[in-house]
């Protein structure tokens, strides 16, 4: 890195168009990501961000690092074997709030509490966009969609205490529309050691335009709240009249992959070794 | 003087030892310098419910668990009533009086109170299986002395318990030496003492995956296959690899892609119910042209089914199954020693031309033991797929339309950056939905398909030049068919088998080949559908006749010679 | 005096009316009694992209999109671009020449600026769409006080924005009437008013599953099948049943099947890559009989792949995919009205032969609109499964061999309990790993699907009696082969179509019977591999021409007419 | 049920033979079950079990009532389609804490949110029985087995805690050698009205047997534990030094299947209405 130029937002602006609605949250999400390598000057050849299937699931293309636009809710496990194998790399994992908490609901504890050295950001617009308006996870009771026509009868998921409950060594919110915020948000996440759990607000402006609603609800962690304390944690992330953002929680434990590594200094396979075992 | 060859089946209840008798006369058996090939089976729980296992032990190079048994050692009345039916001519039962009463019929049979011994005598009812083994010796002509050195070197670490077990063996040999008056003719001859790889083919899979530069395992239990996991357990992590447990199939087969795509050569192991599982990311590895392997450890299906019988089902899935046109490789190794040489050639495929390669195991051959000599894999040559450096700082175009239809792959690390997808894409893996590009791009997936079946290796051919009846058989069934050639040749027939090992595509010059001066071509398979004969008549218009077995258990090399009697 | 039929294209970017516009003339046409089948296809995301819109309109039956284009409307540079090509010797170009500059060869063209009069004249660029309705109707004979009444209707709860739209409507209409001197022929006279169906495929699976007695629908959103779920969701609950959003996949084909159990006729759809996920739960339904139709909306793959592209590429997947032995039923409708009777038609057959069954649509099929007279369902024979009561207390022998392979099923509520086994099991459904069980089952679920065989339908064919050149199709593609057929017999060409509805199993005697005396069979699908002509030759030996397609879009029927000229 | 006879352990006993080990902990989740049906008088007719795979999961094939052994980790669709059509029975879901928190992670979540009246058992043994002894999402850290040789680099999942974020509306656990308050607590669970999570700790003796552990670290609910409380109840999940038994948390909430019955009063479907919409 030395010999290298500073690198800047250029450095990671691909020739692909955002396919997103003007004025989609996702967006914002774009700009800040973008803006958070710039500021930790990583090389674009050593990220890597992984994703599931969605309208915030393009991201990738978007990013000029490598990526893995994956199937529907399948962004941490993509992630996960990319960051075992190569514990060298800076790896993130992008996804809805569709892909990552209704499809993909069954990989999120497990990144989490096997602490991977991971960053998942969940843009959670509370709606499925990409195929048009369905009632999603995070939809509030009584959420009237074409695909619950009467009213959804489903209490939402709360992604911040799932990810608490599951294990995370850290755990935010952001809002899509607060750049800097999320930008440092984005940043601290990708620093910390472990699995780190960003959950963004992002609007969809096509089909449930929550602006107006989230710049009233939208408010900073208590200034005294101590982001070492779980159980606090759980109780600030589930009240209800506040969006809350910035970091609920933050720990450090062992790294799945160091820990994976730890064990022995590797060898070459002795074949001859091997069979003389059997 | 004595048989060079003797068939032995135990057979009681899961939980009896049956199994580990079984698994020490095998070893004993093989350090002696005899030749063994095992089959079992089990109920798909913990305790209880019929297991049987069977050793065929001889001092010249055996390939399948032969036809019949020549000893029964039956721990229980079931197993008595269930298996006396296979007994040969001039077998031999062995029973435990106390739990089975055998018809009189017909064999010679030694009674041996193996429950008295153990658990009155000796107090030690877990020392059964070694009561068992210490009359098999006595009987068959095991040196003692070498099976108590295996006996101490497999209980080298747990002291406590090696006294109580050497006095079983000693129990069950003496008894039989005082007791049974011996009748029979099988004694097993000295042999050279050659020392042999005593394996199964989980353990070969494996074994293959670490000399072809396996160095991520993403997984998820699952019987027959849970043994490639657990000896990659124990083996990546020495070598500089990871062998990870996913939370289920989808994301054991998604961590060996995002592993592949970041340059290391990974796979997962499954059977059935987990390969369905990994269906959609299977089509992923296609569009993506992610190099990966799949080992999948057929049992008997649908659905859960029959998780520790064996059965060769997959075949459809392997080849057809999932959405879209999705080409891939399936591999299918014949025997234990050639799991290792097919997951090394999965593997080389894999990279080579950077698709998924499914390699087709089974339940018998996956916990089958064989005895082969100690491979040497230093000559074998290892494929790595073929990496280009882009452009610092620029996009590279990763799905380049070349004329084979292979393209040149970055790897995070190195500048010439790209994205992965799962969507229709042009050369720089963007998404389109144009359809020059579906076109063009499924053209060159399939073009890679059609160069794999062109740089196919040779298959195997067992039998005469000028043959008449044909055998093609894939997997598995190796041995048997092979062992039923044999003995039709040697009877005269003008029989010759074909066994390709890379299954689809088919190397369709070989096989027309093969097939065009038959009169008849015999499809032997371990299903119902025929699966292999509706894909090669699909595949290559060719018309056969359909030997299908679907009782959960291999063949005996006489169904296929039986058949081979019929058509000709 | 015109035309009798004309077809016109739009096309432009996704988001921009395009889509509507379409919509809005095609409801319009089949108001005043005209016959209408249109294609459309968009980017798989929600603003921007290339989308195009085909509407053929005629005052007979239309059964497919028709061959080339004869009006083009442009709405960009790059719907002028990528469509002139296709535009016939007589086309009619209609273009904005704020966005278009046509080169001027040959066609007939009017400009029309859409663009300057809905942003500038009216101040409001969503009513662009009505414009170019407003410029259609004057310029191709549609009644403008009949449009008039249709945006009335649609707009009856958004008075707010009636006004408007209706003067953008106005302003196209004068427009044209004022600036354009009309030389071209197309012109649709007036027809007979009667009240037809304007209808869609996924909407038409829906009322054939409400009318087939669904009451329980499980479901997770995928294009190009959603409409199928939220057609039901709005209309489950009025009739008493449920419509269930569920997770993912694998949770929506769960929650059919428990319902199926508990007595539900149930039911889900999905696209390929939901299918994929589906196929160890297909296993689950084929071993554990349970009855579900499974509508799968095929779109381009593999993987994620072409979302709202057409393919007919599950077809392998479909009837060979999933692990194990796993027999289930395909079917395949041929129209948007066919989709209403092939899916009372797979309900039937799943409650019959108490097995999955598959309905293959397909993304045109899903989202073409075509006008038919309404159905008489009061006729449609409905099948329940074979139901009993057991003896109270005592469990149920629910899977009993029976002769045709049905077994009498009991219901949660009615005595005679059992458990539902994913494992091979016996007669009361108690897990078994013996063979003879493993045998006897497989038999029994094999006999279900040879008894499907024989007892299935006879299928539609098409053309002379004596014909020498034979077309086998399925699925989506009924109505172009039977265009080429048509035309290739009124040009006195031998030939006759045959479109089985089942595709799998295959009554095989028809199939035969139907062959037999041709000289040459063409198979034409939407696929690289020939998925059904290979299957085709895998199942009865046949072989067959090929004609692939697979650039995303549907055939017309000159792709067809042409290989036949070509074969002949 | 005027006219019948009360219903005895004989009437849930089926013909079908445990398969589990002896001294398994499944058994006595078995007999509290038969004793739950006997003590709640429900006719096995109206009673389905769903299951998945594992050991625990053949427990269907043991109890006289109708019986869904599944697919491993999906009790819970199976179950949510049953009650959802047939509102009038019982229905339950039973599985391992493999099924129900490794391949099934995805589903337990919404089944909680959605409140559909199952009551769900998760027979934990802290391992894969059925395929031998390997790691399971509740092991602990370190735990070696042949799947993790060398210790499992994993936090555990906590059952309880990821219930409690979920949303379930009844939450509890109990200890398979208490036979009394594990009947007890599958009786409230029944009783309850909504997705009622039980949460058994079920001791494996082939392969890492707990009773001395569990013995040791068993300990009832402390009194004054309010289970309308879910931040107490969270708070409670959270604390490591002993396994609390009996009833977490408990709250109403309108039940799913009631919900999505309650928009019309149903009538046929008109078919000839329907097409004259289109
Ligand atoms: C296996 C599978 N099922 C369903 C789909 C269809 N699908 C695509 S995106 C999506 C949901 C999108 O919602 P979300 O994840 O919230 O992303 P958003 O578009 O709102 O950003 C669905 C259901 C798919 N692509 N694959
Ligand atoms: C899709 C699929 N993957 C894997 C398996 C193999 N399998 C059967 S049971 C089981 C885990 C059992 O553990 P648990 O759920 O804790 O139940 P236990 O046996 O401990 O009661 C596994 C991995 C399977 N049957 N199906
Ligand atoms: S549909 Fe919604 S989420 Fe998707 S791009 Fe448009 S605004 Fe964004
Ligand atoms: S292996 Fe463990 S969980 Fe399975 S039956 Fe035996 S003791 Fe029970
Ligand atoms: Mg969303
Ligand atoms: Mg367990």
């Amino acid at each position: 890195m030395v010999e290298t130029a500073a690198l800047t937002l250029r450095d990671y602006r691909t020739d692909v168009k955002p396919i997103w609605c003007p004025g989609c949250g996702d967006f914002g999400v774009l700009s800040s990501t973008h803006k958070a390598l710039v500021q930790l000057q990583l090389r674009p050849e050593n990220v890597v961000i992984a994703s599931g299937i969605g309208c915030s699931s393009r991201l990738p293309y978007f990013v000029k690092t490598y990526g893995i636009h994956g199937l529907h809710g399948r962004s941490l496990p993509l992630a996960t074997g990319m960051k075992l194998a190569r514990p060298d790399l800076t790896v993130l994992a992008y996804g809805g709030d569709g892909d990552m908490f209704s499809i993909g609901t069954g990989h999120t504890p497990h990144a989490a509490r096997r602490n991977v050295d991971i960053t998942a950001v969940c843009m959670d617009n509370q709606i499925y966009g990409l195929t048009k308006a369905q009632t999603s996870p995070t939809s509030v009771r009584g959420y009237k969609s074409k695909s619950t026509p009467y009213g959804s009868p489903d209490e939402p998921l709360n992604p911040v205490l799932l990810a608490l409950a599951s294990g995370a060594s850290f755990v935010a919110r952001a809002y899509s529309a607060r750049a800097k915020e999320l930008t440092d948000l984005l940043i601290k996440g990708i620093q910390h050691k472990g699995f780190a759990f960003i959950h963004v607000k992002s609007p969809c402006v096509e089909f449930i335009n929550t602006y107006d609603m989230l710049d009233r609800l939208v408010e900073e962690m208590p200034v005294d709240h101590d982001p070492s304390d779980l159980q606090a944690a759980m109780n600030l992330a589930v009240t209800e009249e506040k969006v809350h953002v910035g970091v609920f929680y933050e720990s450090e434990r062992p790294v799945y992959e160091e820990v994976a590594h730890s064990w022995f200094k590797p060898t070459d396979f002795d074949a001859d070794a091997f069979f003389r075992r059997f | 003087m004595g048989k060079s060859e003797i068939i032995i089946r135990l057979a009681g209840e899961g939980g009896e030892g049956v199994i580990s008798a079984g698994d020490m006369f095998t070893a004993g058996a093989a350090r002696l310098g005899y030749q063994v090939f095992t089959f079992r089976t089990y109920p798909s729980q913990i305790k209880g419910g019929p297991a049987w296992y069977q050793i065929r032990v001889s001092d010249k190079s055996v390939l399948s668990m032969g036809d019949g048994v020549d000893v029964l050692i039956a721990f229980n009345e079931e197993g008595y009533r269930d298996h006396i039916g296979e007994l040969n001519k001039d077998g031999v039962l062995i029973y435990d009086p106390d739990t089975v009463t055998p018809d009189g019929k017909g064999h010679t049979s030694y009674p041996v109170p193996f429950n008295e011994i153990s658990r009155k005598k000796l107090d030690f009812f877990r020392g059964k299986n070694l009561v068992v083994l210490g009359t098999m010796s006595a009987l068959f002509g095991l040196d003692p002395g070498s099976l108590e050195g295996m006996v101490r070197s497999r209980l080298a670490r747990r002291a406590e318990l090696l006294t109580k077990n050497l006095e079983s063996l000693d129990h069950g040999y003496n008894y039989a030496r005082k007791n049974i008056e011996k009748s029979d003719p099988y004694y097993l001859a000295a042999t050279e003492k050659i020392s042999r790889v005593v394996m199964g083919g989980n353990e070969a899979v494996a074994a293959g995956a670490l000399a072809a530069g396996c160095r991520f395992y993403g997984g998820y239990p699952i019987t027959p296959a849970t043994e490639i996991f657990l000896t990659l357990a124990a083996e990546l992590p020495k070598v500089g690899g990871v062998c990870f447990q996913a939370e289920d199939e989808m994301a054991a087969i998604g961590s060996v892609i995002g592993a592949s795509i970041g340059g290391s050569k990974a796979m997962t192991a499954t059977s059935g119910p987990g390969l369905s599982l990994m269906t959609e990311f299977l089509g992923y590895a296609t569009i993506a042209e992610v190099p990966c392997v799949i080992a999948d450890v057929q049992r008997g299906g649908p659905a859960t089914g029959l998780p520790t019988k064996n059965e060769q089902s997959d075949f459809f899935h392997a080849v057809y199954g999932g959405h879209g046109d999705a080409p891939r490789i399936v591999v299918a190794p014949g025997s234990v020693e050639d799991c290792i040489y097919q997951t090394i050639n999965a593997f080389n495929l894999a990279e080579r031309y950077q698709m998924p390669v499914l390699l087709l195991s089974d339940q018998s051959l996956s916990h089958r033991t064989e005895t082969f000599l100690p491979p040497d894999l230093s000559h074998v040559r290892l494929e790595e797929r073929l990496t280009a450096n882009g452009a610092a700082g620029a996009e590279f175009a990763r799905y380049k339309l070349t004329e084979n239809g292979i393209s040149p792959v970055t790897i995070p690390g190195r500048p010439g950056t790209y994205s992965s997808p799962g969507l229709e894409h042009d050369e720089k893996g963007a998404p389109t939905t144009a359809s020059k590009w579906h076109i063009a791009m499924t053209d060159k997936r399939f073009r890679k398909l059609d160069l794999a079946a062109k740089e196919g290796a040779a298959s195997p051919r067992y039998g005469v030049r000028n043959a008449e009846i044909g055998i093609i058989g894939w997997g598995g069934t190796e041995g048997a068919i092979r062992e039923a050639v044999d003995r039709a040749v040697a009877k005269g027939y003008k029989v010759a088998a074909l066994h390709p090992k890379m299954v689809h595509p088919l190397t369709k010059g070989e096989i027309e080949k093969f097939v065009s001066p038959l009169k008849k071509v015999i499809v032997p398979e371990i299903n119902y559908q025929g699966q292999f004969a509706h894909y090669l008549r699909g595949t290559l218009g060719i018309d056969v006749v359909r030997l299908n077995k679907y009782d959960g258990l291999p063949f005996c090399p006489g169904d296929i010679f039986q058949k081979i009697e019929e058509v000709i």
